[in-house]
């Protein structure tokens, strides 16, 4: 746990080094990062500029000044990460919103339905660590299934209340991790260095949760990634809006 | 019509930017680039050889810096043009480009709609400043 | 317990505090960068592949395959800084190729010319104590000079092996320290409290080496910090890689 990140008084240290020494070091990785990705953003957008020349069809025009649209709007997102913004993190009362947009957009790149069942994230109101989590698990979640899982055809999103847990799971009907045993055995073990799963444990793992990875319960294919937050923990306390 | 077009080489040492640079200028109809580089030893050289009409030059090269290499090669007697390109955006190098001689100066993050604009003005005498800089000029 | 002048209890425990906190926050912006643009990233690929499927002339194939490649590598890159290859401190066989990268960052940033002189540190592989203090000390060394000598022309850094000691020197030539006597002397004898000159002293410290401040020597003008570290030291023998 980072001492000094909660606005606790941390001892011999006051608030304000801590406070420097963070700015200092995003300032650092602010530059890293226009430098790393900033060309890569600058070699995909000339790319993308000749093809609008040599394609003299104006059909394309609209997709062309999507994908122009989305590489910008990725160089601001790395921006406004890097300078400390939480991005995308929507507040507790807008959370259910903000994932049926999130599931909306989703759908409509990648043409797999998608059915959010969250409803109690409207009943109950959690507070913004397991918000945020929620979101960046479900946001990982989708972005494994366009990556992994492709050829899926309908995916499910739903969180419930259990004895004092907030489940959510994230269920798809695509190939499931069982195409290759040890990539399954691994990620349910949380070995995967450092992928998107090894990051949700760490999330998760922090609000003193879990993680399970399975095939969907009742189903022949598929994958499927449950969270359990208890939700009376004592990271989950503090700072509920 | 092929000795008409404006002959450029691309000089930067990140490959996405060169490959994307080439592609731009080779969907034009009246620029070709006729070799790239990715260092300032290496530019040099090609330049020497190739003698191009424009040189698009990144400030940040490994080797050397670009607004010192344009110097060099415009006090050396290079006769075509020069168009800097950056990723930063310190306005010190847009007066120290102007001061040098370098023709046009511009963005990287607004190449894809300014490359060709500069490469043609510098062509024909002009000066090419990236909007958001000329303003700050 | 370190007794003696430097790096007294209170500011070991300071120095571990601070860490820990700018740790956390490149971690969180590691995760922070997968999961969201992660997301963006898939979003943009799914939008070429549509785009694809819509032009009908094969002649822009080769511009789409080109895009989609620079697209792929932003991810790759995306992946290497969020598993922390990239922010912040190098692993020990990246830090001549990180330490070239800061300089050239840093020389396209202040215009002022960096000579890098680090061929030991290939040869030698240090261990990651070693690599990181390494890392720190340039990087602070540099934005000194950015702050304190920004009409400094040339900037040499420099890595020795001297009967056991690994001898790190960054030298500019501007106005050098003796522009105020006191803060000279106080940051020979370390007094300073907590700017960047204190931090490398304890982190030096810590490997039982220290820190050197003077004019570089052949010249008129100018400042030179070396720092010199014991490679046999308890402290440096362990995580070897
Ligand atoms: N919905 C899914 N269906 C099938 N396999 C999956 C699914 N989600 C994940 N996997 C498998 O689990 C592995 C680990 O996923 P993880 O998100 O940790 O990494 P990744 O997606 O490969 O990389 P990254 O998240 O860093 O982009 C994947 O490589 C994939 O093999
Ligand atoms: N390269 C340099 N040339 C001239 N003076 C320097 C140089 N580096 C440091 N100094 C002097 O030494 C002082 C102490 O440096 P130190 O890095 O400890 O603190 P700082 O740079 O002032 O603050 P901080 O590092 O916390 O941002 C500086 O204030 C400056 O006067
Ligand atoms: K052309
Ligand atoms: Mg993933
Ligand atoms: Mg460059
Ligand atoms: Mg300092």
């Amino acid at each position: 746990p980072a001492p000094g990140s909660r606005g606790r008084p941390v001892e011999g240290v006051s608030r304000a080094v801590v406070d420097a020494a963070v700015a200092e070091e995003r300032k650092r990785i602010a530059l890293d990062l226009h430098d790393h990705l900033g060309q890569q953003i600058v070699g995909a957008k000339l790319m993308l500029a000749s093809l609008e020349r040599n394609s003299g069809s104006p059909e394309l025009a609209p997709q062309i000044a999507a994908l122009r649209a989305s590489l910008e709007q990725l160089s601001l997102e790395i921006k406004a990460i890097s300078s400390g913004m939480r991005l995308g993190i929507p507040s507790p009362d807008r959370l259910v919103e903000a994932l049926e947009e999130l599931a909306n957009r989703w759908m409509s790149h990648t043409q797999i339905q998608v059915d959010v069942s969250c409803d109690i994230l409207k009943k109950v109101r959690f507070c913004k660590k397991i918000s945020e989590v929620v979101y960046r698990v479900v946001q990982e979640s989708l972005t494994n299934i366009a990556k992994h899982a492709a050829n899926a055809t309908l995916v499910e999103i739903r969180a419930e209340l259990q004895y004092g847990f907030l489940k959510l799971t994230i269920e798809d009907d695509g190939p499931g991790f069982s195409s290759s045993p040890e990539s399954f055995f691994e990620c349910q073990q949380g070995r995967y260095g450092n992928g998107g799963i090894s990051g949700i444990r760490e999330r998760v793992g922090k609000l003193g949760g879990d993680v399970t990875i399975r095939r969907p319960a009742d189903k022949k294919r598929g994958s499927a990634i449950s969270v359990s937050i208890p939700i009376g923990h004592p990271n989950n306390r503090s700072n509920t809006g | 019509m092929t000795e008409k077009k404006i002959r450029t080489v691309v000089v930067d040492d990140h490959p996405l930017v060169v490959a994307g640079a080439r592609a731009l200028i080779e969907a034009s109809e009246d620029i070709v680039c006729v070799g790239d580089a990715n260092t300032g030893a290496d530019a040099e050289a090609l330049i020497k050889e190739v003698k191009p009409d424009v040189v698009v030059l990144d400030v940040s090269l490994p080797d050397v810096n670009g607004l010192v290499l344009a110097e060099k090669l415009l006090d050396g007697g290079f006769k075509g043009h020069i168009v800097m390109m950056t990723l930063y955006e310190e306005r010190t190098f847009v007066q120290k480009a102007l001061h040098i001689g370098a023709k046009g100066f511009i963005q990287k993050r607004s190449a894809d709609q300014n490359l060709l604009l500069a490469i043609r003005s510098a062509m024909l005498g002009g000066l090419f400043l990236d909007p958001p800089t000329a303003r700050d000029v």
